[in-house]
């Protein structure tokens, strides 16, 4: 056996560097379960108790319009139905993804095919910021810019789904948009010169070409917009109203999952039902959280660009 | 209408867009600093807050912004940088990789609310650690790691793959290529992640109400013993960050210039967010020039 | 393009001392059924340049990388690589010094964002060379080595990415024959190059192969001639024709080499 | 200046690893140390927390610090949260004491009996309107109405014709709890906006046209008209003989009686030093100056 075969066959300092390495990152990895598990558990177990400790209907809590869990109805079951405050959440989150999209795709455009240079100088700094404000300043100025002007133009209150879908709007804006900037940036450049080559126009490019060969990731970046704005809570409980009500109209006050829960939870007694079922309605926005999520996965592993 | 009118319109379309976007920022910082800059005073900044009377400040409440960051940041940076080199560098492309990074974006889009009152029942209660610096620093964790995990790896990721290859091809071993070779490349992206991040960390407070509490007792600015409970350095002291403090002074505030207090916290937050953001830029152009040689 | 017997192959076992050689290497990347590489079976003599040739998709490249077991984490690798009367392709084999021994200079210039002493330091100290002596002799020889010392000696501790494309390829190779290993794999290192540059680096190897064992993958044919001893064709995975290189270039055995060499292809 | 770069990143890599380890055994190293610290330091300082309420906090939260300024072997924690997790934490033991705004024979869920009341100060709360509805005075049968959803115009009322928009208070909270049971009878309120906090209310109401509410008098200012109920007008000498019927106590409970230490602040808490100044700086109402008591049935007694 000669000196290098030695060498070969037994382990290095940098076969130990591995593994010490290989401990420390898989160990980082193992917390962040841990973490991830442990708060999960905490409101599965939680949020299941109206069902399994307190013998809620499941279909009854997801349908029926009376959320009032301190008292019971006419025939003595405790009103929880979490249907309005599902209604206005997903009704804020689509309309504020609806609404943002646009302006995100129009940021991203600029800052990577018509200013490439300027627009991200400018523009990236300026995305940055809309998601430095705090949640609590966005909910101020909704508070008091915001509903006092839409109680000006429409009546009422101000304060609604409208209200909650423009502060919103700001809020998901910068998420859509770094996303939608990945997106293009990942469409190879000779996707670009390719089309422009054969004579079309910036616009028939972007249209037909880039849009299009970014459409999955464009999609993705919506999704994770929209699950900000579903998870979203301080900024919506100031413009949103807090009445558990159907929502008729966008300028009447309604209620969405987190704002109830931020609302109340400090004033409900731990292992009532008004507690118990404030955590179910965290377990929607987990399972709604996770529901976003696999879209994403799902959208990703389809539309991947083959290249 | 021909092709180039289209493109035309298009282009001022998109340029109208962004315009509308640029405007609403200008707006909102506009709104924040011009109503509050004017209450902000050397006073304002130096002096602690009060309860009921006016003219009180906001020393305490900036101080254990600060500190709770840097805390945060000293819970969650390790865990977050050996979890993005897991992720970029050993995962495999399977289910368990997939269902991780799944339970890490779930973990980004909890409402803080809850996070707070896990983070409440967890530490504060359960583990002892009382309304603290602590407790709030651990729950900010939640937030903060998918943030930073997700721009650590961006950042790994960014980094050619050919380097990878010349260091393992010179024998080195994983480790060793990703500490010495991957890193300090990915490090200006790290670093703007870091600070990008921070802004999120000081604006935050549904989860900080209960776990580093809403309340801010006298500290000793003098008293640089970490156990004692009057020392501004210990971290198992309640504190009320700035961002609580806006929150709290709009919300139950008695004291008659509520109002100004508020005005005056959320621009001085946002003007720290603001410099976070021109350091995170500055810092990472520079290392960047320094890395490629000036070119 | 014609369709040739891929089973219809021509190889020789060069004679002299065997610095490497592979007995029915089979690659598949990922979790492809499709092997990107089959039954390749080749002996490298020591101290020669042999070429590695064939079309884009050939194999040739793949093949190369199994060499110093580079493909490890991207494909799964089977049959036999014998160096030292060892399988280097054994999952108990120390692959780091496998790679400390077989050295790879890439088809991109890929120098680390470092100083160009660094560059060449870093892996020395990481294998535990500290002698500052030591280090600074190293950086020298394998500067000269690869031809580079006399553009760079004044500007050693500048940034690599401020070095010309050519000279960061060969800052490369200074990099690997730093390691003092025993085989250099050079996967198209020409590529990226200009023509003066080419030909600086083709001197350079010329130079090399007194002390090293190269093997080189190229697709420009010219280049094969000119610099290599024994050339293998490729052609969609197999190996077709192992030969010295004239025999290659002037009497191929195989129709599908001849086809190449002439230009009759594709 | 490549070696500069060098120990950055190596600092930061030790940063990251002094940080793993705090990180990875945070939980039970720290919480060793405070547990270590309050044992060796137990002979000296105690450590009390009370949480709950948030109308009562900046009370006990400025008593607190003056206390601590003359006592320095406690620890005064006092922090919000809300009333429910006041009363919940105190039944668990998990605080020494619970603030809260209601009676904890009201929740639901607690186990009053376990609990010694300490009564601190008293709040009164009146009805606010938008001062452009011009309306001052109500009867307490319109103000029912008004929040049962029956009257909705304030015409019907003697004011302006304009729609009537109620705002209320977050279910199960304190300030809703004593509001409804001194107006409401017993009836149910008509779901409407809600709000969790006094300085919100305040800021809707003021800029809301038509808008009701209720408030603490602390946070009544120029912005909204207090309504006067029956004529009686909202003053704190109308609720120490309660001639004013909206008003609750605060409350500190503790599990069980408490132990000396906190004995000795709730103590302080009832001096002259709290009651006789702090609590009407802060807007409440002493104890001291009540006339009246009321139970958790809400029947009064002279």
């Amino acid at each position: 056996m000669d000196d290098i075969q030695k060498k070969l066959a037994s382990p290095s300092k940098a076969s130990h560097e591995d593994i010490v390495g290989r401990i420390i990152s898989y160990s980082c990895i193992a917390a962040i379960i841990i973490l991830v598990i442990s708060i999960l558990y905490f409101i599965t177990s939680r949020g299941l108790a109206t069902f399994l400790t307190d013998h809620v209907n499941l279909w009854q809590f997801l349908t029926g319009k009376d959320w009032n869990p301190g008292s019971l109805n006419a025939q003595g079951k405790p009103q929880v139905g979490a249907l309005p405050m599902i209604v206005t959440s997903f009704s804020v989150t689509i309309l504020s993804a609806l609404v943002a999209t646009p302006f995100a795709i129009a940021v991203a455009l600029f800052m990577t095919d018509i200013a490439p240079k300027s627009g991200t100088k400018f523009l990236q700094p300026v995305i940055e910021l809309l998601v430095g404000i705090p949640s609590v300043v966005y909910g101020f100025i909704g508070l008091t810019v915001v509903v006092p002007v839409i109680r000006n133009l429409f009546g009422g209150t101000g304060a609604g789904i409208l209200a909650g879908t423009i502060v919103l709007f700001v809020m998901v804006l910068p998420t859509i948009t770094s996303l939608a900037v990945d997106a293009l940036r990942a469409v190879p450049a000779y996707f670009r010169s390719a089309s422009l080559a054969l004579g079309a126009t910036r616009f028939q490019t972007i249209y037909k070409v880039l849009l299009r060969a970014a459409m999955p990731r464009l999609l993705t970046a919506v999704i994770f917009g929209m699950a900000r704005a579903f998870g979203e809570a301080l900024a919506v409980q100031m413009v949103i109203g807090n009445a558990v009500l159907m929502p008729r109209n966008l300028i009447t006050p309604t209620s969405t999952l987190t704002s109830q829960l931020t609302t109340n939870i400090g004033n409900t007694i731990m292992g009532t039902l008004p507690n118990n079922a404030l955590w179910s309605l965290a377990l929607i926005l987990l399972l709604m959280s996770l529901v976003f999520n696999l879209l994403v996965r799902y959208i990703g592993k389809r539309g991947e660009i083959k290249s | 209408m021909t092709p180039n009118q289209t493109d035309r319109l298009a282009t001022r379309f998109i340029q109208f867009l962004v315009l509308i976007v640029v405007l609403i920022l200008l707006f909102l910082l506009g709104d924040i600093i011009i109503s509050g800059l004017p209450h902000i005073s050397w006073h304002f900044l130096t002096s602690p807050a009060s309860s009921f009377s006016a003219g009180g400040g906001i020393r305490d409440q900036l101080f254990n912004s600060l500190y709770l960051l840097v805390l945060t940041l000293i819970i969650s940076f390790p865990l977050a940088l050996g979890s993005a080199i897991y992720l970029s560098e050993y995962a495999g492309d399977n289910w368990f990789t997939s269902l991780i990074r799944t339970a890490i974006e779930v973990l980004s889009s909890l409402p803080s609310v809850v996070v707070g009152l896990f983070g409440y029942l967890l530490f504060v209660i359960e583990f002892h650690l009382g309304f603290s610096i602590l407790s709030g620093a651990i729950a900010l964790t939640f937030f903060n790691l998918p943030l930073l995990i997700r721009s650590i790896e961006g950042s790994l990721h960014a980094v050619p793959n050919s380097q990878r290859e010349a260091g393992i091809a010179l024998g080195l071993s994983n480790w060793r290529t990703i500490r010495g070779i991957l890193l300090p490349m990915a490090l200006p992206g790290i670093l703007t992640g870091i600070i990008l991040s921070a802004g999120r960390i000081f604006g935050e407070a549904a989860a900080l109400i209960y776990t580093a509490g809403q309340s801010a007792p006298i500290l000793d600015y003098t008293n640089w013993n970490p156990t004692a409970s009057s020392s501004f350095l210990n971290p198992m002291r309640p504190a009320e960050t700035l961002a609580v403090h806006i929150w709290k002074v709009n919300t139950e505030g008695v004291t008659p210039d509520a109002v100004s207090i508020s005005a005056g916290s959320s621009a001085v937050l946002i003007i720290i967010i603001l410099l976070f953001n021109f350091g995170a830029r500055a810092i990472g152009n520079r290392m960047y020039k320094k890395m490629t040689g000036g070119k | 393009m014609q369709a040739y017997d891929l089973n219809k192959n021509h190889i020789v076992t060069p004679p002299g001392e065997i610095a490497l050689s592979t007995n029915q290497l089979q690659v598949n990347y990922g979790n492809s059924k499709q092997a990107s590489m089959v039954n390749a079976s080749l002996s490298f003599p020591r101290f020669q340049i042999t070429a590695l040739i064939g079309a884009s998709g050939s194999g040739k490249s793949t093949y190369l990388r199994s060499l110093n077991r580079m493909n490890d984490r991207i494909a799964t690798v089977h049959g036999e690589i014998m160096y030292h009367n060892t399988n280097i392709n054994s999952p108990k084999v120390n692959v780091y010094e496998v790679r400390k021994h077989i050295g790879m200079v890439f088809q991109k210039p890929n120098p680390f964002a470092k100083s160009i002493t660094e560059n060449i330091t870093f892996a020395l100290k990481a294998a535990g060379i500290t002698n500052r002596q030591e280090l600074r002799q190293r950086v020298e020889t394998s500067l000269k080595e690869a031809a580079l010392w006399d553009e760079v000696k004044d500007d050693l501790n500048k940034s690599a990415l401020a070095l010309s494309g050519g000279q960061q390829q060969r800052l490369c190779i200074a990099r690997s024959i730093a390691m003092k290993p025993d085989i250099l794999l050079l996967d198209e290192p020409a590529s990226a190059l200009d023509p003066i540059s080419t030909a600086k680096l083709e001197v350079t190897l010329k130079e090399l192969a007194k002390n090293y064992t190269i093997i080189i993958v190229t697709h420009n044919m010219q280049q094969a001639s000119r610099v290599s001893s024994y050339t293998a064709f490729f052609h969609l995975g197999h190996v077709i024709e192992y030969d010295q290189t004239e025999t290659i270039f002037q009497t191929p055995t195989i129709q599908a080499t001849h086809d190449y060499v002439t230009g009759n292809f594709g | 200046m490549l070696m500069h770069k060098k120990t950055l990143i190596s600092t930061l890599v030790a940063f990251s690893l002094a940080g793993l380890l705090l990180g990875g055994c945070s939980s039970n190293s720290s919480s060793k140390k405070s547990s270590d610290s309050s044992d060796t330091k137990a002979a000296k300082v105690t450590k009390i927390t009370a949480v709950g309420s948030t109308a009562l906090q900046p009370l006990v939260e400025q008593a607190a610090q003056d206390y601590q300024a003359t006592n320095k072997n406690v620890n005064l924690t006092v922090q919000g949260g809300g009333s429910g997790t006041g009363l919940s934490q105190v039944q668990q033991g998990a605080v020494q004491i619970g603030n809260s705004d209601i009676f904890a024979e009201q929740s639901s869920g607690i186990k009053a009996k376990q609990l010694v009341d300490h009564k601190v100060a008293v709040v009164g709360m009146t009805p606010v309107v938008n001062p452009k509805t011009g309306v001052k005075n109500v009867s307490m049968a319109q103000l029912r109405d008004i929040f049962t959803g029956k009257i909705t115009n304030w015409q019907q009322v003697g004011g302006k014709d304009q729609k009537i928009s109620v705002i209320n208070r977050a279910q199960g909270s304190g300030t809703r709890a004593t509001f409804e049971s001194a107006v409401l009878e017993g009836k149910k309120a008509v779901t409407s906006q809600e709000q969790d906090s006094n300085g919100t209310v305040q800021k809707l109401v003021s800029t809301t046209p038509g808008a009701i509410s209720y408030l603490a008098f602390s946070y009544v200012n120029d912005k909204v008209n207090a309504l006067s109920i029956n004529n009686v007008k909202p003053t704190d000498a109308n609720v120490t003989d309660n001639k004013w019927t909206i008003w609750s106590y605060e409350h500190m409970y503790t599990k069980g009686q408490p132990n000396k230490a906190t004995q000795g602040f709730l103590k302080y808490m009832n001096s002259g030093k709290v009651q006789g100044s702090l609590v009407n700086k802060l807007g409440y109402i002493s104890i001291h100056d009540m006339k009246v008591t009321k139970n958790a049935k809400n029947v009064v007694a002279k």
